[in-house]
């Protein structure tokens, strides 16, 4: 399974692959992350592809996306391209204005909520990742809580986890 | 803490890491107690992690003001008691040449991780590549042998950094270790081992006065400040370390003897792996990044009827020559997939009969399972 | 008999090979003289060096550990020396053309980092090695071998740049300043961080038979008649101090060390991972 | 305390002198003079012919690029030395 | 409707992808005021640049000749072009780490030399481009990628250096200091010889961060809050100096410049060989 | 005095000249008109000669502060009209390697002489050797080609100076002149040419806006100074010469023709000269100052009746393929005399069957006659 | 010489600007104010709410970051304007 | 036939070994030149070797030498040893001791002339010259003066043919 996230620098999106791919080793399976970085970390899109499988992983960097999950109308532009038919879709409802129809759409104002609810827009990506464990049932959330707990500064833990069973509650 | 205890605080541990990362553990494992080093993609995280590790382990990191100092810093650490490194990527890396044969011609062991970029020059600097192969031999000017190793994993960039370390006490050279932006930054699970059982090659060091440049084909070290008053220069020496920049048999005596010392061992530093090398009639040879897909690609050929083997570099320099000589007899084709324009290839051209074919693919990306797969059957 | 500082010389490589009244002779008898006068133990000094003639000072001569580098990158080597045994005297002992030359960045560094090792640059005002060449310290319209129409180029006052760069103790003297250069060079060994002095010397074969001095002793004379006291040349005109050497002391501050600096952070770690 | 009588001795090294006069011509007090003896290495080594009017301000040995000046200071202790 | 001052740069590559609010900007934004009132044109520019964030002001955006180098070697480059073209205005835009970091030793020199090149450094304290490892000019203590646990280095006083290595003209400002930067860059153009400005600029993304200032505004304020004329701290001790930005002209003078040196050589076989 | 003058003055004249100076004449010849150095030995014979003639033909030399600073200045003046150079040794070829790949990458024509000295590191200062062959072809990272010459003799460090220049303006590609300390420091009878009969290839560049970097296969320059506001970076980049480091197409495209553009003209790059080919059993390869003796041994060899071939290569890269390839397959066994310890003979092996043996000797003294006869006599 | 009269018009160019605030916070008359909308690159243009008070000083000009900030100054002659 | 010329520096070794070569392409010979240099040229002994051939000249370091000029007693030493069975020896007999009767020896006080005659000891080496080019008649006597009035300062080409002409006298 290759579950590519994306958005700006400074959203959490690498957080999230790196939490996810770990969480995905935790529950025994293999998993690789990568990330673009550097100059257009700064500036334009972000991206930071997980690659979940039973066997070994040989592929490196894959041509197509089973799931993306994006924060920005330009990744959400740059990227959706690399989506493979019938893949899945997820993407900040305030913040993308999807253009097509092709694939199963999952939507939430993670971002909003966020700040609503946690005072910080810096959650929305846990929510987002809640929310996408619930859809996609691919990953323990266990795991997924574990490998959070390891993952995020001590001090957030506890909002991080509430903010990733949220995002679990709002997919259900 | 010391380094004892710190390492016993990793024992066993399973973490998600970049390949960057693993050989920086790796190194840490090893025994390694200073690090000197300038930032550049697709390095820098070596240098930030050893800068975070290695004061708890009771070692030094300090960031010179550029690679040539990096490089520098690290052969007069070695010198005095430090079991030193550095990383970096091409622009460096080529900056630190005149140095590296230094480090050759002085027998200083240390480790100098390349981190591949695209190149030549600044290039795609954010992008990984398999383009200094050759550049690792043949760098820096006049005749020297070379060892260098690429691992194709983080898991293997953690275990092949001690291996690194060892090669490079066990033989005084440098070793260089080759790495690729693609398995620098892959994150993915690395097992720590425990320390304890780890095979650690201690430094050779002669309490006793003794040649230290000579009489032996690898001379045990002596280091500063042992009383010995040794001198360590980068001119032509006696075997006592004395200068001697004018006489034939000196430099011929000593240069031999450095070169011979790596090839003779050929056999014993070279590692591989084989895969359906008993029943092939194709090989195929990668290493580091590329080797990943050349593996999932060999899987689908063969699943599909295809007789392929698979030979796996793991030590790049010195060249594995028996195992390709001997592999060439016995396939129709070579396919070497290489994030080059073709250089592993090349010197598998001297060894072997048969044609050779690169499977270069160049521009950042690392070559896909279909790629490598579609390219050997249209081919063969 | 044998004059009693050899015994601090490797004699097997004696006579130098140093050109007839090189200073560079001078400043390694000087060397000696205050590692008996401090009472170091040599095997408690590390030299460093790079390439050139005055390189040849610690490399074969003085009896000590010592570590011949590359061209200009001894106080980067030194560096990683002295990180490793900050206990030892490490001592760089190289020219103007490889430690301000090529070097030049390692040299501000070294000093902007206040790493303590000790530097003594003997400015012979040429390449001599190679047979004389322009280096950055060749005074202006000097013909040299490869300014045979004059430098146009302005010598660099070696002294105030590590000064301006950081440095600890920075001070400057010539051959002919025995007794200065010697009280000098303890103060700079003593010193904690990093000590440089910046030593005039005359090199008859390269530079001195460029500007008529074909013998050691011309320059040492024009040394002895043509420097002024640092504390004496305040006010005076840039044209008023052509043709002078400005001897003394430029600066002694204390400063935090850089290997202190990095043992306090292991320090930290002593009893456990923070 | 009593006053202190020098004696000196001055020898230079013929193996390491390499003819520079450096010392001939430093010495304010005239203590060496040129010689026309070549040593086995081809050079002129000065003698120190007035050893008598040494003052011992040391110059000369601690000039000599190479350290081929050989000077023995032993102070007399003048109370004794009577 | 479009600034007027855009007309300067090379419009495909907008906007710029310096992160938001960082001073390299600003210093692009002045730099195209300064062209536009000293009636330059564009063609007679040719500006020369290193690797990393500050480079990227020239490169690509500002519309003229354009030579973007390797790591540190800016001014080396630039060498090149001032003595081929001694009527251009040769401009060196780029970073500490690029220019006085691994290039240190080009930039004095060139000082020393007094060749006739612009330089504008970018002194974010930092190295930006690269994610934020301790650069010369990090303040002492602060953490970075690379001094997790507190530099312990002293900072570079680049401009001083400059001063002591030879410049015909040294300042420093900062990008708060807007109408005084812009004067200086435009003195900085119009001298003859080695001119050369510090310019503090904020990096928020990399350095502001570690500092508790994380929007360029923050360190902007700090540059309001905390700069000093240099005329006013003669006297003042070090310490009470600490976190201070010492603005102002350090240097302006006049001497040979380096071209016109070689031109004048030149000048003397115009009729023949001599 | 312009240049044209200047060498008016020089037409016809015989002169007694080491293989340095003759080679600073080529150059000057050739319409160099800017040198940065940096002094070494055996090079610094060329930066003398240039400092001193330079300023005569209306040129200009520059002392940089390092080796380093000597070929970013060489690069600069070729963007601002300069046809420029650089001469080092080993040491300082080895720090020159980055900014050789930004030449190669920006493609901007210039030549850079290594004198080489026995290596490696510090090694023999004042001894030739020839240890920096495939240093020059791989020195500097990321893939890349490259043109690189050796000459045998002073007259022949003339005439292929000028030949170097050549080649550099034509392929827009540096140039390594890969003297020797051997041939460098000889001197022997140069006659200079009448620089009107000269064939002096001259930079194609473009008055109408163009694409620098792109668009045929070797595009035209445009220099700077001439309003087009050109853009120049060792950054991967468009045809237009703008920056696109994230592209894998614009790498590609990029790098394999300025790959491309050298190795599909090794033909016309290539030079070499051949003796008594038509009738032989054994061929003997060599070049530079190895290649003396070779042909004295190849003269003595021939009167004692033994059928041996002689292929002298001028060009070493890009590599005689087809040459070597063709003599391969009608010779028993190949001898390559070489100062180093095997180097060309490692290339030469790639293209054939039989066997190649390295006739090496270092130590800094070049073979004599006997040796190489000796040797070939009784290894037949 | 007359008295000179000012007329200032302030846009911010929306292609350009990130949103830094710099100009909001910097200019001493208050003459931006923060927006809460987006432009297509992601990022809030200040808005030019206040151009009234503006005195001319320039730096909102001079230290945007992105040139973004367009101020046209026409200075009108106060006997023509009159 | 290879000749070697040794001494110290600066006792114009190379210049002889520069001029004769060049004499001996004027003269229309072959001739190549090469000299030690580098830091054993300052201190310990100094060579310069010329070889002479009608050929083309393909040895580029005569391994025996049929002529040794040495100037003295430590370049004797070091290479008294490249002589070959029956070369020749010339020398500066104040300065150098012979220890063999191996070689048909050739010596002048050349130093000592020079100071005496031209009162300046840099002379001894166009004495000498002049000594070996009477002895060994190989080349012409024109072309060596108009290789000395080549390379050596305008206002000593004079004294420097003096020198020469005394060296052929002494020789007869
Ligand atoms: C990288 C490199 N470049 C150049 C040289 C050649 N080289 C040897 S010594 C020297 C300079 C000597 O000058 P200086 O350092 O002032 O020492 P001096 O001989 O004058 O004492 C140079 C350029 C070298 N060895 N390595
Ligand atoms: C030889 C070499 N070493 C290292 C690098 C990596 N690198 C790129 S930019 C940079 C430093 C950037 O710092 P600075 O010059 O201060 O510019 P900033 O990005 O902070 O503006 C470094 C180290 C490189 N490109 N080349
Ligand atoms: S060349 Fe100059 S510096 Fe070198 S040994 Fe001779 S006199 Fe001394
Ligand atoms: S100073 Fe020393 S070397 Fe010179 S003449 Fe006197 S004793 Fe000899
Ligand atoms: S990292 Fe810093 S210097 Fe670089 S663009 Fe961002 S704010 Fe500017
Ligand atoms: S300063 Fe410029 S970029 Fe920043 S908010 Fe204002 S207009 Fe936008």
């Amino acid at each position: 399974m290759n579950i590519r996230f994306s958005g700006f620098g400074g959203q959490g999106i690498i957080l999230s692959g790196v939490i996810l791919g770990w969480a995905a080793v935790l529950d025994g399976k293999n998993a690789i992350q990568t990330q673009s970085y550097g100059s257009s970390a700064r500036g334009g899109s972000c991206k930071c592809d997980v690659i979940i499988q039973e066997s070994a992983i040989y592929e490196l960097e894959p041509e197509h996306n089973d799931i993306l999950i994006t924060f920005s109308q330009p990744s959400y532009n740059a990227f959706i391209k690399s989506l493979k038919e019938g893949g899945h879709l997820f993407y900040d409802s305030d913040l993308v204005t999807v253009d097509t129809n092709e694939f199963p759409c999952n939507s939430i104002p993670a971002t909003d909520i966020a700040f609503k609810e946690f005072k910080q827009k810096i959650y929305a990506n846990m929510l987002m990742l809640g929310f996408l464990a619930e859809k996609i049932r691919f990953i323990g959330f266990r795991a997924i809580e574990k490998s959070i707990s390891q993952y995020v500064p001590t001090k957030t833990i506890e909002m991080n986890i509430a903010a990733f069973r949220m995002g679990i509650d709002l997919a259900k | 803490m010391n380094n004892q205890k710190y390492l016993d605080s990793l024992k066993n541990k399973t973490l998600f890491l970049q390949g960057d990362e693993a050989a920086a553990y790796g190194a840490l494992f090893a025994g390694c107690n200073f690090f000197a080093g300038y930032p550049i993609t697709p390095a820098s995280e070596i240098a930030e992690l050893m800068s975070r590790e290695l004061p708890k382990s009771g070692g030094y990191y300090i960031q010179m003001e550029d690679e040539i100092a990096s490089i520098g810093a690290v052969i007069g650490a070695v010198w005095s008691g430090g079991k030193s490194m550095t990383a970096t990527s091409g622009p460096g890396f080529s900056l630190m040449q005149e140095n590296i044969g230094y480090a050759c011609m002085t027998e200083s062991p240390c480790v100098i991780v390349d981190v591949q970029r695209s190149g030549p020059s600044t290039g795609q600097a954010t992008k990984g590549a398999q383009g200094d192969v050759l550049q690792a031999r043949w760098g820096t000017h006049g005749d020297h042998e070379m060892i260098a190793l690429s691992p194709w994993s983080s898991q293997e960039s953690f275990d092949l950094m001690i291996e690194a370390f060892n090669l490079s006490e066990k033989y005084r050279n440098p070793v260089i270790f080759l790495l690729d932006g693609e398995v620098g930054h892959i994150r993915e699970k690395v097992v720590f081992p425990d320390i304890n059982e780890l095979n650690i090659y201690q430094r050779n060091i002669s309490l006793e006065k003794i040649d230290v440049f000579g009489g032996q084909r690898i001379p045990p070290m002596i280091e500063f400040g042992m009383g010995q008053r040794i001198h360590v220069t980068g001119s032509t020496h006696k075997s006592n370390g004395m200068r001697d920049v004018s006489s034939m048999e000196a430099h011929d005596t000593l240069i031999r003897r450095i070169y011979d010392k790596i090839s003779s061992n050929r056999n014993e530093i070279a590692h591989f792996e084989t895969h359906y090398i008993d029943n092939m009639d194709y090989l195929a040879v990668s290493y580091g990044a590329a080797a990943r897909p050349t593996m999932g690609a060999v899987l689908k050929l063969r699943e599909r009827g295809i007789k392929i083997g698979f030979l796996r570099l793991i030590t790049i320099w010195p060249f594995p020559i028996d195992i390709c000589t001997e592999l060439g007899k016995r396939t129709k084709k070579i396919f070497v997939p290489e994030m080059n324009l073709g250089q592993v290839s090349r010197e598998i051209e001297r060894f072997v009969n048969c044609p050779v074919e690169s499977v270069s693919k160049i521009g950042g990306i690392s070559h896909t399972i279909d790629e490598i797969t579609n390219y050997i059957s249209a081919n063969i | 008999m044998e004059n009693k500082y050899v015994k601090y010389l490797r004699n097997e490589t004696l006579p130098t090979e140093f050109c007839v009244g090189c200073g560079c002779g001078t400043v390694l008898n000087l060397f000696c003289h205050v590692i008996d006068e401090m009472q170091i133990n040599p095997d408690d000094i590390i030299t460093v060096t790079g390439i050139g003639c005055s390189s040849w000072i610690p490399s074969p001569y003085f009896s000590a550990d010592t570590l011949h580098t590359t061209h200009g990158r001894a106080i980067a080597f030194a560096t990683g020396v002295k990180v490793m045994k900050p206990g030892k005297h490490v001592i760089v002992i190289a020219g103007d053309g490889d430690l301000a030359g090529i070097g030049g960045n390692h040299l501000i560094h070294a000093a902007r980092r206040n790493i303590g090792l000790t530097v003594f640059l003997v400015n012979n005002y040429i390449y001599g090695m190679t047979g004389g060449q322009v280096s950055p310290t060749t005074p202006s319209t000097v013909n040299t071998a490869t300014t045979p129409y004059g430098n146009v180029e302005q010598p660099m006052q070696i002294a105030e740049l590590v000064a301006a760069a950081g440095a600890s103790y920075v001070a400057r003297w010539t051959t002919y300043h025995v007794f200065h250069l010697k009280k000098a060079m303890k103060e700079a060994i003593s010193k904690k961080g990093f000590s440089f002095i910046e030593i005039c010397s005359q090199c008859p074969t390269s530079y001195g038979k460029r500007v008529g001095k074909r013998e050691g002793i011309d320059q040492l004379l024009d040394f002895k008649e043509n420097s002024m006291n640092i504390q004496n040349v305040s006010g005076m005109r840039e044209d008023e101090l052509e043709g002078k050497y400005i001897v003394g002391k430029l600066v002694e501050r204390n400063r935090l060390e850089f290997v202190d600096g990095l043992l306090n952070i292991n320090a930290q770690f002593a009893e456990g991972v923070r | 305390m009593g006053i202190k009588r020098k004696k000196i001795e001055i020898e230079i090294d013929e193996r390491l002198c390499k003819g520079c006069d450096i010392c001939v011509i430093l010495c304010s007090e005239k203590v060496f003079t040129i010689s026309k003896k070549i040593n086995s290495n081809g050079y002129y080594v000065p003698i120190p012919s007035n050893i008598e009017n040494c003052n011992g301000c040391l110059i000369c040995e601690l000039i000599c690029p190479e350290l081929a000046v050989i000077l023995e200071k032993t102070e007399l202790d003048e109370l004794v030395a009577l």
